[in-house]
């Protein structure tokens, strides 16, 4: 067509090709990075092929090394797991296609096997939870009791979330972690882990779950209960995904923390990039923010997942 | 006459089940070189004696002895290891494994370990040469007739070296030359010093092999008596514990049936590949037409096409003059007619259901899910015939898997008699019934014929199928080859000898 | 006593009044019921809300046990019923209008009766082992359920809807009252008709059964679209609770939770007899033990193994075998026996 | 030819070669191995290195379900075993030591032949159903799993370990090579040795393999055993495959997986007759179909449906029943009947 952009990619017809493994479509959240990688990829003139590893290693590295095979440009993935990605990096790095991560991190040592690691860090947004819970009661003396609803029991960002979290809490001991489960990342479970505690802990002042969808089961249950979610309980939860940003701009959270799942745009003008062959940062953390409710309600209506 | 001290003595065993006080204070001894028979009605505890002596059940009290040792084995291995060889009542075998497989297993002949498959096989059949059976010794067990698996049992028994053999009714399914057979095969281990316990229901056979008795009613000892010196009539009286006037009541031959009737059910041209060659057979209401031949001779597969138990690929079963196609039983019992089953374990009884359900699980069947038969119906229909057939214990709500193998046989004749059947098609209903209890279906069966019902009866034993049947058709090698009128002329010889040539001589 | 003490369900029963007992050492209150805004509230009450599904998902479980065979597709029912339901709601004008709900509900519940009748007829009719025929549509049904909506959570906001699985009649929580109605309408047709007859005696033995003139196929179609109806209401309700549904997640894992509860009940897995209040009391001890851990607080890494470990001891007391070993003292001495045999190898 | 058709194996082998069809299809090159860095590389050569475990553990379930049995614990082994040797080896000062690696592959078979043998015990001590059973180690197993990697992934840097999973030997995959010399040590075991005959009767009939003397309770402890060992190697080749341990993921399914493997290859979940070759050819068809779906681009929304179906047509092909009516005009009807005795319940 009419590319004036001087685009000297490697394929013949000056058109990226770019395979992208993705973990699977365990969540809404997942969904909406799918969406976004692939609405960006169009945007950006970039041709996608896209597979989906059910959270399987094996699977993924099956569909990088058809992807190898069908000689793309560039290969993008986010590993379901962080190691084991050698050998297969290395048949990329040998067929010359370079790789970008998305959203998880390998631990491979060997960081010539891949350009750059795109997505958020955890912990930083357990930190960021965390901070907003010190300046809230900054004044207050009494204790907080927090109870704490968690990720799947082992998964990164469960066990990343919630050390950010405690590191920053952890230097004020009137914040005390009351109860502490798992409800793996459902509304469902959210719903009646929450039920529990409140019969369990009389006197809960904060709620901090590690994403929306188990806030928004536990926003059900705490109005059952006849108390007032944002009010009589404080909520803070991680993701921001539509339901979440709502409940926030209704009051009925008081505080979420940005875990964008768009990376779409950044990760293909990262793609352009890396296949021109020009030199970008090893770490790009996704551009995320926090909202509170006022945010909440002017975000709202340009939301896109 | 100095009697060897005997190799296998119990005194004062008791056993009880729930609610059953199976054994009460029985004694019981076995002498080396002899043949023992074990005589009681059923449910007297033959086979929870026997069960008992070989580890499977443990005893509640009392002592067993083995060549003057006391033991008290914890299964059939150790059993099996201290020289008691067993074949159990109901034919238990693996049906998936071969015939060589279910002969030699446990004790597979081997070399350096490895089992010699080749010598396996070569020594199942050398075995079966023995009993004069000729079965494909690789072929899956499932693949054979009851008899075939009965003798495949008897040959796992006797190809060990045991002091003891115990045979709980070996003979059941078992025709006259196989009898004769395994006679043999008892005679020459009897010589050999080996001693052998037999339970048969088949008096004549009793007397014919056994040189001693010992007779059980209830659970309690009646006596131990030599053969040759108790009469019929006296082990007869003794088992059932009254004198026993009307037993042999039925005369020899049935009432003629009304001529004329038209037939009730009526087989043209049919037949299955593989299993009988199309016949033709009509079966007329008020008549029993008797079904004769060798195991194997496709009695059953006949009695399986008439019902829709298999599918027939060739011919149509006429029913009141029109076709009807009968694919599955659920159309035969439709139509009314009742097949009981000679396997009555795998193709008859539900064996965790009580008495009363499966009484009344083919009327159930036929009126469907959404319409009980109501309880009161029920205990009428399940009181009547747990009476009329001595169901014992006569408990209705007691579980059917826990009855006797003579009790069980009668719980299925209930289910099909309830259902009043126009034709009732009977695959050994006599196996393994004891005496009293076989006249008394013997006599059911004749007065439901007088009634106008048409019955099918097949039976290994000649005599019984000769006592009931207005005529006898012949099956030879899956082939119908004769249809005789049951007149004066027509003995068991007679019958023998159609079986043997395929034709009337 | 000694009658109370054989019941089939005293050892499971008297396993749940202990995780009771727990629960009121640690909880203040446990077992005080109070009424708030018009309904019932308490820990207990949570135990049936909560278990409801599972009481569900595990009756029609039960038939199919019966009948000798298995499901493994509920889960994936429950997910496909939740999403269609929330995916017609969603796409309604008025999402409060009661006939746009119950058109909803009723177009879930009629796929549910297609997905069961799908299963029974690759038992009965292709036969098809059952873990197998219903392994397929566990994993279809997770396929047909992200499909149907589109991957995403989709979320609803209907009152009418909300009823079903989070609110409450007559003081009592909806969900809990369609149990009662389910429970009442499945004892009556297996117990006052005579399906349940039928069921036990295709279970216990086919082919009897097929002899004694028994439609054993319509038989096993009719479990397998019962057991998936009542998956389909689970779903249902657990979409309701929390006005959303979720392809991936609802559902998960519920039809091992659901055979628990029916073994826990007292039926056996190889078929034959079985029983609707074992099964009601096994599904409460489930409930009541992921309660317990909540509420006792049962550290999250640990409570996988504290939850087998209760399971174990359930199983253990409901096992005969098991019981005639730990008991043995107790009874009446036994005969000894030698304990030569008992060590030889088995021979290889 | 007809010989050939009737096959227990032919319709299992006949979509085995149709799905290699389709991928030759779709991937250029698919069938040609090249040698590259001193190993056999290419599409074939991947799916046997990513079925390797999969193999191994169906295998071990074949014996199970061969004594009318299931395990649904595999997965968890899988996991157990490799937090185990993974936390062992991280602790190592020296993580490239053989003997350290050895160490560590010693400690995690060990581990998985108590979780076995526990299975065994359980079912056959204990009278517990195998579902149950081994449901109960499903649960704790991973309990477990998170337990030991303290809930998180242990990651390790070993070239030793990393032989296991990811290495060759004589240009083969070692896995693959693993599992060749398990799949003969099984082959001989159950064929020349008397195992297999001991594991069919139990299988087909425990109550009668009891009368004929056969240590049942010893046969089912050994199967459950070696189906745990055969996890446990299973789970070392994952986790070294991936230099990794994740308690949560690791082996995640395999059980449904391996189950699948054992009936496409025509063992009855009934028990009884099984077959070692049937499993790999089983095992192998789903490996494929992973493969497949990658290679042939199923779009990720019907994957599941996708893989659904295949295994549908499978298990349809593999039913008597089905071929019956599908083809009964082809072939004259061969006089089946209901194996009589097939599973005989009632005790005289
Ligand atoms: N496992 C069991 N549980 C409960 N009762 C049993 C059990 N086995 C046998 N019985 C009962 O014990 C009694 C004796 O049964 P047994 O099988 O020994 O009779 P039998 O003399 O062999 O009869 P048959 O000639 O009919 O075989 C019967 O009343 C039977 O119902
Ligand atoms: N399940 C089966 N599969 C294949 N062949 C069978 C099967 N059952 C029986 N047969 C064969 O069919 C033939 C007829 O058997 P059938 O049972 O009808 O004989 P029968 O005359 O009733 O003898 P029996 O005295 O054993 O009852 C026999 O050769 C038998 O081996
Ligand atoms: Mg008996
Ligand atoms: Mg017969």
């Amino acid at each position: 067509g009419c590319g004036s952009g001087g685009s000297s990619g490697a394929a013949g017809d000056g058109k990226i090709t770019m395979g992208f493994a993705q973990v699977g479509a365990e969540s809404g959240w997942r969904t909406a990075n799918t969406t976004s990688v692939r609405e960006a990829a169009g945007k950006a003139g970039i041709e996608l092929k896209f597979s989906d590893a059910q959270q399987k290693q094996e699977n993924q590295i099956k569909a990088i090394r058809s992807y190898i095979q069908q000689k793309v440009d560039v290969i993008a993935f986010s590993p379901v797991v962080e190691s084991g990605w050698d050998t297969v990096l290395k048949e990329a790095r040998n067929a010359k296609i370079p790789v970008i991560l998305t959203d998880r991190a390998v631990d491979s040592t060997d960081t010539s096997l891949y350009k750059t690691f795109l997505g958020s860090d955890f912990v930083e947004e357990g930190r960021k939870a965390g901070k907003w819970l010190v300046e809230e009661y900054g004044d207050s003396k009494d204790p907080v009791n927090i109870v704490e609803l968690q990720g799947t029991t082992g998964s990164a960002p469960a066990n990343d979330r919630k050390a950010g979290f405690a590191e920053v809490i952890g230097a004020d001991p009137k914040f005390k972690v009351v109860a502490s489960q798992t409800g793996d990342f459902t509304r469902a479970k959210g719903k009646e882990v929450m039920e529990a505690f409140l019969k369990s802990n009389p006197d809960i002042d904060v709620l901090y779950a590690h994403n929306d969808d188990m806030g928004l089961g536990a926003i059900e249950a705490i109005e059952g209960a006849g108390k007032v979610p944002g009010k009589d309980i404080k909520i803070i939860t991680i993701d921001a995904v539509r339901d979440g940003m709502r409940a926030l701009a209704d009051g009925k959270i008081n505080y979420i923390v940005e875990c964008s799942p768009l990376l779409g745009p950044q990760l293909m003008d990262l793609a352009k990039k890396v296949v021109k062959g020009e030199q970008v940062p090893a770490r790009v953390v996704t551009e995320e923010t926090t909202f509170t409710q006022e945010q909440a309600k002017q975000a709202l209506p340009t939301r896109q997942y | 006459m100095a009697a060897p001290d005997p190799i296998l003595r119990v005194s004062g065993i008791c056993k009880q089940f729930p609610g059953v006080n199976a054994l009460t204070d029985v004694d019981f001894r076995l002498l080396p070189g002899e043949v023992h028979a074990l005589m009681g009605e059923n449910g007297a505890g033959k086979s929870t004696l026997i069960k008992v002596l070989t580890g499977v059940h443990d005893v509640d009290a009392g002592e067993i002895e083995l060549a003057g040792t006391r033991v008290a084995f914890a299964g059939p291995l150790e059993a099996q290891r201290a020289g008691i060889s067993t074949v159990y009542q109901e034919v238990n075998l693996c049906a998936n494994l071969s015939v060589a497989e279910n002969i030699f297993i446990g004790r597979e002949p081997r070399r350096l370990g490895r089992i010699r498959w080749k010598e396996m096989r070569r020594r199942a059949a050398e075995l079966l040469a023995r009993l004069e059976l000729d079965a494909d010794v690789s072929a899956p067990l499932a693949a054979c007739s009851p008899a075939v698996q009965q003798m495949v049992a008897i040959a796992r028994a006797v190809a060990v070296d045991a002091r003891v053999l115990i045979l709980d009714e070996p003979t059941s399914s078992l025709d006259a030359g196989e009898v004769a057979q395994l006679f043999r095969v008892m005679r020459r281990l009897k010589e050999q010093g080996i001693a052998i316990l037999f339970v048969s229901h088949f008096l004549d056979q009793v007397y014919e092999i056994s040189d001693r008795m010992t007779i059980l009613r209830d659970g309690r000892l009646v006596g131990e008596y030599l053969t040759a010196e108790l009469s019929q009539v006296e082990l007869v009286g003794k088992m059932i514990g009254k004198e026993l006037a009307d037993l042999e009541r039925l005369d020899g031959k049935p009432k003629e049936p009304n001529e004329a009737a038209v037939p009730v059910v009526e087989a043209r041209g049919l037949g299955r590949a593989g299993a009988v060659e199309p016949f033709t057979l009509a079966i007329h209401e008020a008549e029993v037409v008797g079904l004769a031949g060798l195991l194997g001779s496709g009695r059953t597969e006949v009695a399986r096409l008439l019902f829709g138990a298999d599918r027939a690929d060739t011919g149509e079963v006429v029913i009141d003059g029109t076709p009807v196609p009968l694919r599955t039983p659920r159309a035969a019992t439709g139509h009314r007619i009742a097949f009981c089953s000679e396997n009555r374990r795998t193709e008859g009884l539900i064996a965790d259901l009580t008495v009363r359900e499966n009484i009344i699980l083919a009327l159930q069947a036929a009126r469907g899910w959404s319409r009980p038969v109501p309880r009161r119906r029920q205990d009428e229909l399940v009181e009547k015939y747990v009476r009329a057939l001595k169901i014992n214990p006569p408990d209705p709500d007691h579980l059917v898997k826990n009855l006797s193998g003579g009790n069980q046989q009668k719980v299925l004749l209930a289910r099909w008699l309830i259902v009043e059947p126009r034709l009732l098609i009977l695959d050994e209903p006599t196996r393994g019934i004891d005496v009293g209890a076989k006249a008394e279906i013997q006599r059911l069966v004749a007065e439901l014929s007088d009634g106008g019902m048409a019955v099918l009866f097949i039976s290994a034993e000649l005599e019984e199928v000769l006592r009931l049947s207005h005529r006898v058709a012949v099956l030879r090698d899956r082939r119908l080859v004769a249809e005789l009128p049951n007149d004066a002329d027509l003995t068991t010889d007679v019958l023998m000898r159609t079986i043997a040539s395929g034709a009337r001589s | 006593m000694n009658a109370a003490l054989r019941h089939r369900l005293f050892w499971p029963a008297l396993v749940l009044v202990l995780l009771i007992l727990l629960n009121v050492l640690f909880t203040d209150g446990f077992l005080s019921i109070q009424m708030r805004d018009g309904h019932l509230y308490g820990s207990v009450i949570d135990i049936f809300r909560f278990g409801a599904p599972l009481i569900l998902v595990a009756l029609g479980m039960t038939l199919v046990i019966a009948t000798g065979g298995i499901d493994l597709s509920v889960g994936s029912v429950v997910a496909v019923s939740g999403a269609l339901s929330c995916l017609w709601i969603s796409g309604l004008d008025d999402q409060d209008s009661v006939g746009g709900v119950l058109a909803a509900v009723g177009l879930a519940l009629a796929l549910s009766l297609v997905l069961g009748a799908w299963n029974g007829l690759l038992v009965a009719g292709a036969g098809i082992q059952p873990i197998i025929a219903t392994l397929i549509l566990m994993v279809a049904g997770r396929g047909l359920a992200q499909l149907i909506a589109d991957g995403q959570i989709i979320t609803v906001n209907s009152d009418p809807y909300k009823l079903i699985g989070g609110g409450y009649l007559l003081t009592l929580p909806f969900g809990v009252i369609v149990v009662l109605a389910v429970l009442a309408l499945t004892a009556f047709l297996t117990r006052r008709l005579a399906l349940g007859l039928l069921v036990e005696s295709v279970g216990g033995n086919a082919e009897a059964s097929r002899l004694a003139g028994i439609r054993s196929r319509g038989v096993i179609v009719m479990v397998y679209t019962f057991a998936a109806l009542c998956a389909g209401i689970a779903g249902l309700m657990i979409s309701s609770n929390v006005s959303s549904a979720d392809g991936n997640n609802a559902g998960l894992w519920i039809e091992l939770d659901a055979i628990l509860a029916v073994v826990i009940g007292g039926t056996s897995l190889s078929g034959g007899r079985f029983s609707l209040g074992g099964t009601v009391l096994g599904a409460l001890i489930i409930q009541t033990l992921t309660t317990t851990i909540y509420s006792i607080g049962v550290p999250p890494e640990t409570t996988l193994l504290f939850k087998a470990l209760v399971v174990t001891v359930v199983c253990l007391l409901q096992s005969p075998a098991f019981r005639a070993k730990a008991f043995r003292r107790r009874g009446r001495p036994r005969a000894t026996r030698p304990a030569a045999g008992e060590k030889a190898r088995v021979p290889a």
